[in-house]
């Protein structure tokens, strides 16, 4: 473990994956860099440092966000849910199972954000549209894929009657 | 077992081994790897594109507390710094000269990245600049400034070693091939097209960036934990900086967040092990993405092409003559601009070739390896003329190319390896797909696309199999898992040959002290390859086991067979673990196969025969909206000849993904540079394609004749589909609009003006009635 | 080249190819690992010698903060808890039952170390004390309790799986051996001595103490890093215990802090993998030096020697009765037994044989492997008598011992391996060294004894070795480096046989899913065994440079030889790049070879013929402070037969430590019990050889004459040199006091106890006029 | 890096094989786990626990400590040599290549202890005699080498003039 200089931080309390977590930290730390360094959760991935790609999203209270740009302090009293912790135990969340059924992961670096973001869909619209599942996957880029099994994995979980496009 | 192929595993579109570790957030990349007391690096780029140092004062820098290593490249006393795999013209940190922005200049290794920041503002550099060269007519330009000035060295392809640069210009490789006498052939042809077509530079951004972890033990050896496709070649560059043995080298390779060919050759690896060297203690380097920008590219291309018709249709003589921008340093673009120009004639019988490339220095980011390695840039140029001389021959387009397809078995050129596909199938298949024959619905129109490329050769592939005494088996190749499902496959074709469920067979992940060679991740060689030294491996355990069986039985070993785990004859069952037991006498050996697959040299034009031939064509469907010029592609269709699919479903992901990705440099991708600054080095500014960017029906085909040289008759796939995708494209808005791009990608803003003036011209025609160019 | 030998490497003192990362601190063992999110774990172990668990409550613990699992037996429903390599007599937590003071109950993984500690003060268990055994008489007195009531299933090893327990006793295997006619012999024998000699329980003490990191992957594999001596072993027991292929276990092995036999088989691997599992995140397991005591310890034993010698001083017959205490558990205690009991007539030829042993379960730390493995109990009865016999006979110790030395290429038993050694040149260095002929100093007295010790049968070591382009060589072989020096030793012979610089070879550490197959580090078998197999991969190697050689120079291969790195042929010589570019027609592909040695099952009496017989022996010269009793061993020479010494510094450093870790049981160390409760398991209360301990004089030398059974003539070395201690120095004790023990260690209260006796019996006999025994 | 709560804790500098450290420690914090988890100097290694193996041993302020019992707050102001900080640069200690020559490493578990406790020696007494030596090492237990090469490599470091026993 390295040698944290402990200058002014200020300790936020936060429910990460239905687990609640204390912690000191400093007004500029992210919470990618909280996420993953601190607390050991490696699966939301920083890429694009610039909220565009999508690798690093969370749901926080539900919404997804760019945890790479997003401020620590401002998760506190909040609840954030990672990768980590769409599985309960070993069963896996629908989504989860939809994207390795369809084959939707190929390099796996843009999965992890991929599902929350989905997750958040269904949860605001259990039944979207092709075009609108696609319109909400804006802010979440994939370079392997070319999107065609995401989007089938993820229309897989809607709840049926969703429009076609 | 599938009725169809006989197979058992291979054939079925079984489970990524790496799904569930992947969905569950638990797989690791490089950039999850913390090593105890590791430093974090961070590289001070270059402002300018080209520029003298004056004077790099790094000691304050140095004196920062929590600062491991400070290195500008001066102190690179203890290792020869120059690097690169086909020429050794790169330096591990500039010295005296940048030679494009954001080329690194210092670096640093602290504490914590934010140390390692703190530490690069207290770095001084003084530069003097020089005039730079960013475009090919530039750079090529008599007179023009030089990128390099002194002769670089050979890298370590000895293929390579011969590279012929242009003493005094800024070419640093040319390449010529020619057969038959095409001016002749041109000057008696039918029909002469001549046309020049440009390609931009494309930024691969695989949603990893680059990154390496570095670490020196006592024993004087290296390890490098590294985002890479190749390991031996960085391994290779490594040995030769460092002066150590190859054995003295663990370059580990964990699960890549994509790369296609971005990630191919010695990129941070040199910097973060000089890095660690100095700082005593392990270094992360890990690239943003606005560094990946600054690492490499697709090389840029201008392709002039002049194809040659008789009567008939057939095509008769093709020339060529391309100029690829690569950039500040070489890289493998040598490579890149000969088997790129190599291919030229495509999937064609073509009796008068004349072939010649020029790498061209410039001072922009180096151009490198990138799915499509080179074809993309040609192929652009020379599918968009088959469909213009469809129209100046009044044929229709798949008609003319189905005309002038080589046929299976033919010599694509002398030396080389005959045609392994059935090129009419495919081009069947994708008329059939896209609906060539169908009414086209109104505001549409449909262009196909045709292309055949060659993988690397020679090459080699090694693998072993282990068969535990459990009967269960562990594969060692060096195959990188960089999302293509190699992997994945590499078990299939193990589980299938050893008659093993899947989970019983494990691969074991690349490192270079441990799994055998294998040549590299690309050129959609991993299936044919280390697939077929997976399978020679296993073979060679089965072998052993049927010997032990016979031994057992007194029967001869010809006359058993393997199935579900054991060596069966007749009604009598044989488990492994009971052969293993029986055959050492106690329970524990373990049986090792080996498998070493490597064709060799040949009297093909470059060098060696390609082990297979990749084959992919295209079909696109495209609307327009002619008030912004946008083009929307309503439906694709893909068809590649693979042999056999060992996994159908990871097939149609290689071509899904490779359509989307030939999307993005149709009608969206370039670096954009202006005055040797690149303007769009970051995700906001160069945009990628998005979900929303799917063509609404996207389909990919599979041509399975298993005539592939690969395992159960299977070979490559995963480049081709992204190649036809530009000229499908374009070709649709020809028919649909009579307009013809020459230069990528088709933004809107291009294809409006191109609009507005063929409007304008139309307007001018009707009133002179001259004939409009499609 | 050493010009006495004829080779380059072997038979030279290289460096340790770790000594360098050893005298800087940077080499890593297992408790330096560290992996992000790792939690750590601590073990509740019982107060009791043997309780019935009646409740175990760890719901607080469960509740506190930081803690990610806690487990007790009855939480183990995931995987079959029960191992043990023997005997799967052992569940993973005690369950209903506990066994010995010290059996872990209850393991908790937390964030740290303090959190976990924590939690344990928070775990409730009551226990209802049960009647303990802890020594072999009570174990043995009908009726006794029994630490055992169930049958336990039998172990993974195949030879064992017919072990014989004794119902409704402690005994859970015995071991019988016999030929001619012992009761005949012994009642026709000129002389008869039957005496009983006990020896105590030993702790290994590797400075190390054991370890274990395991780590759960999502394609359901398990890691484990372990400081283990057989990884294979603990991967076999894993796979059984959690129903994984072996494929899918990968045991890794760190640098070990010594190991001794300590770390053979399973240890603290199955729990660190059970919690593992349960925190869903690595977790590491440290066990302290208390902890140790508490792991494993060498089998206390008794042992009765009924032998019958010739008028002409021939031993005749020979029949042994041990008694072993295993402990609660038996781990590989059986195959100790019957090793240790087989070689009971050691290097003498003996016509008429009866041995019995029995492992015999107490109440006490489990016994397990110790360098020597069982052989030191039983030699240090029958060298004692030989020198006893000696006295009675009036013939010379060393005479006498000549005399009835098996002679080179004699069977030691039917179906075995015939002696391999000179043996009489052993014992005529001995004489040398120890100056046998010289006088003796006044106060001093010289004693010695041999022994002859079979390594484990039937066996199987693999190797690869990779030739990579450059020439270098990596060689894969699962060796542990426990302090022994094994990977320098493999070093130097792949070195040798690829006629490569020492540096350009590097030996990768075991790894089980990549490194093959090796039964494993311990029964001094390395040397032989993978040595054997990485010579024959290495010859694998040379004989494919050899062929692609004789290719390209239209020779026969059987005409060329390798040289500093080259194939030679007359004055041609062809440097292994320059080969290998020609062979895979570009530079990178590698060769690959195979070794494998299996010399399997045969009739010799343990089911396998020994690779080799381990020969050695010593010889003590003592002074004695006959005040407090105190026996001070002023010079010691030990001599081994090793065929050949790879490494003659290691060879030395080997035997140098055998002979202070054999004086440690012979005058120090001993594990005292006193109502099921272990007094002295830590370092203050056990004391170890010290520095202040070495013997002034200590010589070590060799027998070399190339008959090994190894490569280049060499053989195994590292366990014999301990063995003669006890007896030589008892026997110096005999000689210079008169007073006879038979029981370890030599402490000074009991010389001085026996010093007092045997006054006050030569003050009687003054008056009687009866014999002394000596 | 795991989440440290942090309670009391007090501000320790000290110099470590010559650079200045400073630390936040917790009253009870150990020398040993100071060195190897915060320093990540893991020449100093864990065994016996109670200063009777020496393989912890490191020197302060020149003389031998067991690190193992030394807390951190008492090193406060002092300076620690490890193993790590006896070779300079590149160039090893005179101890450290005899250590090597002699083949006085075994499992190489004991030897920073033995190398630091040498080291200490030869500054009190640069000719001591085997006995001596012998003497002086009774905290430092060697399980592997049985001491012969290890007094072999010390003395070879000692100044001529050295007493035999």
């Amino acid at each position: 473990m390295n040698v944290i200089p402990i200058r002014s931080s200020s300790e936020i309390r936060l429910t990460v994956n239905g687990r609640p977590v204390t912690l000191e930290v400093r007004p500029e730390a992210l919470l990618l860099d909280v996420l993953r360094d601190r607390l050991q959760l490696k699966g939301a991935r920083r890429s694009c440092d610039m909220q565009v790609c999508g690798a690093c999203t969370v749901l926080v209270d539900g919404a997804p966000v760019s945890a790479c740009t997003y401020l620590a302090v401002e998760a506190d009293g909040r609840e954030v849910l990672t990768v980590e912790g769409l599985a309960d135990g070993d069963r896996l969340d629908p989504l989860q199972e939809a994207f390795i059924e369809h084959g939707a992961v190929q390099c796996g670096f843009c999965t992890a954000g991929m599902l929350l973001t989905a997750k958040a869909l269904l949860a605001e619209e259990p039944s979207p549209s092709p075009a609108r599942v696609a319109e909400y996957l804006r802010g979440n880029l994939c370079r392997c894929t070319g999107y065609r099994k995401i989007l089938d994995a993820i229309l897989a979980c809607a709840a049926p009657g969703g429009g076609t496009r | 077992m599938s009725a169809r192929t006989g197979f058992r595993v291979v054939g079925q579109s079984v489970r990524r081994t790496d799904a569930l570790e992947k969905v569950t957030g638990r797989a690791r990349y490089l950039s999850d790897l913390e090593l105890p007391g590791m430093a974090h690096a961070r590289l001070l780029r270059s402002p300018h594109a080209h520029a003298r140092i004056v004077r790099v004062d790094v000691a304050r820098a140095r004196a920062l507390p929590g600062v491991h290593a400070v290195l500008a490249a001066s102190d690179l006393t203890f290792c020869d710094p120059a690097y690169g795999p086909a020429l050794r013209d790169r330096p591990l940190l500039a010295s005296e000269v940048v030679r494009y922005e954001g080329e690194p200049v210092v670096a640093v290794a602290a504490d914590d990245e934010a140390t390692a920041v703190e530490a690069l503002d207290l770095v001084e550099v003084d530069y003097e600049e020089l005039p730079a060269v960013t475009t090919l007519e530039d750079a090529l330009a008599p007179g023009a400034p030089l990128v390099h000035t002194a002769e670089p060295l050979a890298g370590h392809f000895s293929d390579l070693s011969t590279l012929r640069a242009k003493p005094g210009t800024n070419i640093c490789h040319q390449f010529d091939y020619g057969r038959g006498d095409v001016e002749a052939a041109l000057a008696a042809a039918h029909l002469v097209l001549e046309e020049t077509y440009t390609f931009p530079r494309i930024q691969h951004y695989s949603m990893e960036p680059h990154g390496a972890v570095a670490r020196w033990d006592d024993e004087g050896g290296l390890t490098v934990w590294a985002s890479t496709q190749n390991p031996f070649s960085v391994r290779a560059e490594l040995a030769a900086m460092f002066a150590l043995p190859a054995s003295r080298i663990r370059i580990a390779v964990p699960l890549l967040g994509g790369g296609f060919g971005g990630k191919t050759y010695a990129k941070l690896e040199p910097i973060a092990a000089a890095l660690a060297r100095v700082a005593r203690r392990p270094v992360r380097l890990l690239a943003s993405v606005e560094d990946a920008f600054r690492t490499v590219r697709r090389c840029s291309a201008r392709v002039t092409l002049r194809l040659g018709f008789l009567r008939d249709g057939r095509l008769d003589a093709l020339a060529c003559r391309a100029d690829f921008d690569v950039g500040a340093y070489a890289d493998i673009a040598p490579r890149v601009i000969q088997k790129g120009t190599y291919t030229a004639t495509g999937p064609y019988r073509v009796s008068h070739v004349q072939l010649h490339s020029n790498a061209v220095y410039t001072n922009t980011t180096p151009g490198g390896a990138f799915r499509g390695f080179g074809v993309p840039q040609i192929v652009w140029g020379v599918e968009s003329m088959m469909d213009i001389a469809a129209g100046r021959l009044e044929r229709d387009p798949v008609d003319l190319r189905r005309q002038n397809l080589l046929a299976h078995g033919e010599e694509f050129a002398p030396g080389d390896t005959p045609v392994d596909g059935k090129l009419e199938e495919s081009l069947g298949r994708l008329a059939e797909a896209i609906r060539w024959s169908d009414t086209v619905p109104p505001g549409r129109a449909r262009g196909i696309a045709a292309m055949m490329k060659a993988s690397v050769a020679p090459s080699v592939s090694e693998a072993i199999v282990r068969l535990h005494a459990d009967g269960s088996a562990n594969v060692l190749v060096s195959t990188v898992e960089m999302g293509q499902g190699a992997r994945t496959v590499m078990a299939q074709i193990a589980a299938e040959v050893l008659a093993l469920p899947l989970a019983r067979v494990r691969i074991v992940p690349p490192d270079t002290s441990i799994t055998p060679y294998d040549q590299t991740s690309s050129s959609s060689r991993s299936t044919t390859m280390v697939g077929r030294a997976v399978q020679e491996a296993a073979e060679d355990v089965v072998g052993q086991l049927r010997k032990i069986a016979a031994g057992k039985l007194g029967v001869a070993a010809g006359r058993l067979r393997v199935e579900d785990g054991a060596v069966v004859s007749g009604r009598t069952r044989l488990p492994y673990p009971d052969l293993l037991d029986h055959h050492f006498g106690m329970r524990g050996g373990e049986l090792i196969g080996r498998g070493v697959v490597a064709p060799g040299r040949t009297a093909a034009p470059l060098g060696g025969s390609t082990p297979f031939w990749e084959v992919a064509m295209g079909g696109a469907e495209i609307a327009l909206d002619e008030e912004t010029g946008a083009i929307s592609v309503e439906a694709y269709a893909s068809v590649s000849d693979v042999g056999r699919c060992i996994n159908p479903q990871q097939c149609a992901a290689q071509d899904e993904g490779a359509v989307m990705q030939g999307l993005g440099h149709t009608l969206l991708e370039e670096m954009v540079y202006e005055g040797g600054q690149l303007l769009n080095g970051d995700l906001v500014g160069y945009r990628v394609p998005r979900a929303g960017d799917l063509p609404p029906r996207l389909q990919t085909r599979f041509v399975e004749n298993g005539d592939g040289a690969g395992p159960f008759g299977a070979k490559g796939v995963g480049e081709g589909g992204l190649i036809p995708v530009s000229p499908a494209v374009a070709n649709a808005l020809a028919r649909l609009t009579g307009v013809r791009l020459r230069e990528l990608p088709l933004t809107p803003e291009r294809v409006w003006r191109a609009l507005r003036e063929r409007r304008q011209r139309d307007a001018t025609d009707r009133t002179t009635g001259g004939p409009g160019d499609v």
